[in-house]
């Protein structure tokens, strides 16, 4: 399939999962993407960790502020009604619980909802970031990814890189299923848009638990 | 009392050796001519506390690059690729602290605190050599204040008496920073008369500001 | 998202024996027309989570003259003479805390920290029951978080998307209480549209704030 | 003497201790007096630990503003360049010792500069409001008070009634002399005006040191 075909249903997935009122932190990369497919019927508001809550769209050109860049050092807007804070109270928000979701990549993630999405040792060490707060302090977790790595699992029966947090994510989503977090295993939900059972499971390595009401994604 | 000095005799106040905290996110609200007289004065051995590493050219980041920097507590260097090879090269020490842990670190210096009980960083390896105490059933890390000799910080406005205004997200770590440091100062995009802030408005109150540059921007 | 309602059914979110944080200090800052109604309402068994009782006729205090209220959690008792009767009286509970400490208690469990660390109280009568840390040398006691059913606090202007601004030492306790509790009902003095307020200067963000009252003051 | 006198030395002497660019934080009662007599030749910052710094004198009738009182609840006004804050910074500023000095009453105090000031078991229980935290942050902390209660000693080798803090006083100035809580003990440094060695010894329990450069008061 398709790259960007892949984020799309990814992020048109993950969008679905908001609720009018919600307080969002999207991460860098694909999950940034889930902004553009939220219903315009609900009042979703973005926080961005850098400090603000309310972040609107790319600034047009000319009305550029270097001053208000995303957590990724972009230039964005801050929609009416939005409000700016400094790091301290960002992360208070965070880790008090008042973010409803965050929704991050991951390199691993396993069956008891650990996630390791910060480092590979002796290769990739840029730091967790705000990633660690975020994933212990939101509400609901969601893992919004590609099903595998260059074809390889990445939902395994046990993460083996540096965990970002420990049993903290509740729901995975990628192009090839929706898969949540229970105290059983992983229970496949939904299945992506032409995936069969057969092939979700030759790519993920934990074991999935297969819904009763599994059914295929509505994007 | 006069606060407002030289960016010359600003960056006196910064010796080899010292731990040195400075404001920015991704050199956004960094106070880029505090530092760019810091690599010119090429003060070395430093610890420097920041959010991130910044970039090769710009910011911080520059500091790196010019080998002024021997300890980094930072929570992200992936920006600048000059970071990460002196690491791996073993010329450079870094200590990783997840962002909301960095800040309350520095908050609970500067506001006096032994330490705060966080659930970030448990069962991951954040979690080494610290201590675990269980409030309720649940397990948090003891982790500790972490304050500096000297906090270089950016204000957007700052009155002659050290009241500050930042602006947008440009605020990040610098309100927080501006209590944990024995000297602290501010590179003021405008430096206005005393009585043009309203009081009711102030992010920074004056009596945690030391000295003021005019950073001229404006 | 409405946030804006009648103050009747604000004081409809208030049930017997919640805990219930109401911002002021010494009634200044306090939600005068949420706590009549609280009063006109006539809950009872309340937890009050307050700085101080205020006094009998003004405030916070009106609640503990009409016994609505089975135990305080305050840092001074001592201006509302009601108060120190009905707990010599054994009518009511009153748990003293150091206001810092208070303030800390409230920011922990509103921001998800385990506790914090504080000096205040070592070696008093306020570490007993608590658990002494040592750090560095020095001892601390490892105080709790403190959270609450619902926040009652009291806004100069508010936006309907809950925005707030607080005016000079109106402010006190209110911007804590704000972040540590399920409910967080705003008394503004006045109510403003969306966009009025500048988001630089915002000291409550409106993710904090589940409804409005207009409090009809200006 | 005069009881409006004795506060009136007491507070001329306490002022001498404020240097310039200091952050005072004066009590209520006695120690609020302390404000009439710092020099003008120097910029002394008074905090007010119900949310800002600048007190300024009483507000002129007509100019009033119900939401701007000091922690006694007194109405107030600011300087021009004070700031106002919430009550978590105000106390982080007084916790984290950007305070440098405190003046408060007590009870009584001891030659180990233990303080109680907050209550007295059975009779009468205020709370501590902000005093244990005062007590503890600021960098220097100076008791202000009348040397006996209705002729009884104040200054006591030990402390009987509850603790504020432990250790903590730095400074102890009466209308009777100025004593230092030192490692030995109380150092005596300078005596009230008229008061003798044999005096300040008779009134008060603690042992005195007397310093080798006794001298009267300079008020």
């Amino acid at each position: 399939m398709d790259k960007n075909k892949v984020k799309e249903i990814i992020a048109k997935r993950v969008a679905q999962e908001m609720k009018d009122g919600d307080v969002i932190n999207l991460g860098i990369g694909l999950p940034t993407l889930v902004a553009n497919y939220i219903s315009d019927d609900i009042d979703v508001i973005l926080q961005s960790e850098n400090g603000f809550v309310g972040i609107g769209p790319s600034p047009k050109e000319g009305e550029e502020d270097l001053d208000l860049t995303n957590a990724g050092g972009q230039l964005v807007t801050i929609k009416k009604g939005g409000a700016f804070f400094d790091s301290a109270t960002s992360f208070g928000i965070i880790r008090g619980g008042h973010v409803n979701a965050t929704v991050l990549g991951a390199l691993q993630v396993d069956s008891k909802g650990n996630l390791a999405n910060w480092m590979i040792p002796g290769k990739m060490v840029p730091g967790m970031g705000g990633a660690m707060d975020l994933v212990v302090g939101a509400k609901k977790v969601i893992v919004a990814m590609t099903h595998t790595a260059k074809g390889s699992p990445k939902i395994l029966k046990e993460c083996n890189l540096p965990l970002t947090a420990a049993g903290q994510v509740d729901l995975i989503v990628t192009e090839m299923g929706v898969m949540e977090v229970t105290d059983k295993g992983l229970l496949l939900k939904e299945l992506g848009p032409g995936v069969t059972i057969e092939d979700i499971k030759a790519a993920t390595e934990a074991e999935l638990i297969i819904s009763e009401d599994l059914k295929e994604m509505e994007i | 009392m006069n606060k407002l000095i030289s960016i010359e005799e600003a960056v006196n106040h910064i010796e080899d050796g010292m731990t040195v905290m400075i404001g920015g996110f991704l050199a956004v609200g960094a106070p880029i001519r505090l530092i760019d007289a810091l690599v010119e004065k090429g003060v070395k051995d430093l610890t420097l506390v920041v959010n991130d590493t910044a970039f090769i050219d710009t910011g911080v980041g520059k500091l790196i690059v010019n080998k002024q920097v021997k300890k980094v507590i930072a929570s992200h260097i992936g920006t600048n690729k000059e970071t990460g090879r002196q690491m791996n090269e073993g010329e450079i020490e870094v200590e990783l602290v997840p962002q909301g842990t960095l800040t309350e670190r520095m908050r609970a210096a500067g506001f006096g605190l032994g330490g705060i009980l966080t659930p970030t960083g448990v069962n991951t390896m954040v979690e080494e050599g610290k201590k675990k105490i269980e409030v309720e059933g649940k397990e948090y890390l003891l982790e500790l204040p972490l304050k500096a000799d000297v906090a270089l910080i950016k204000g957007a406005k700052v009155d002659k008496k050290g009241n500050i205004l930042y602006n947008k997200t440009a605020q990040n770590f610098n309100p927080t920073m501006a209590t944990a440091a024995g000297t602290v100062i501010v590179e003021a995009d405008e430096v206005v008369e005393i009585g043009e802030i309203d009081p009711n408005v102030v992010m920074t109150p004056n009596i945690f500001v030391t000295y003021i540059v005019d950073g001229g921007a404006k």
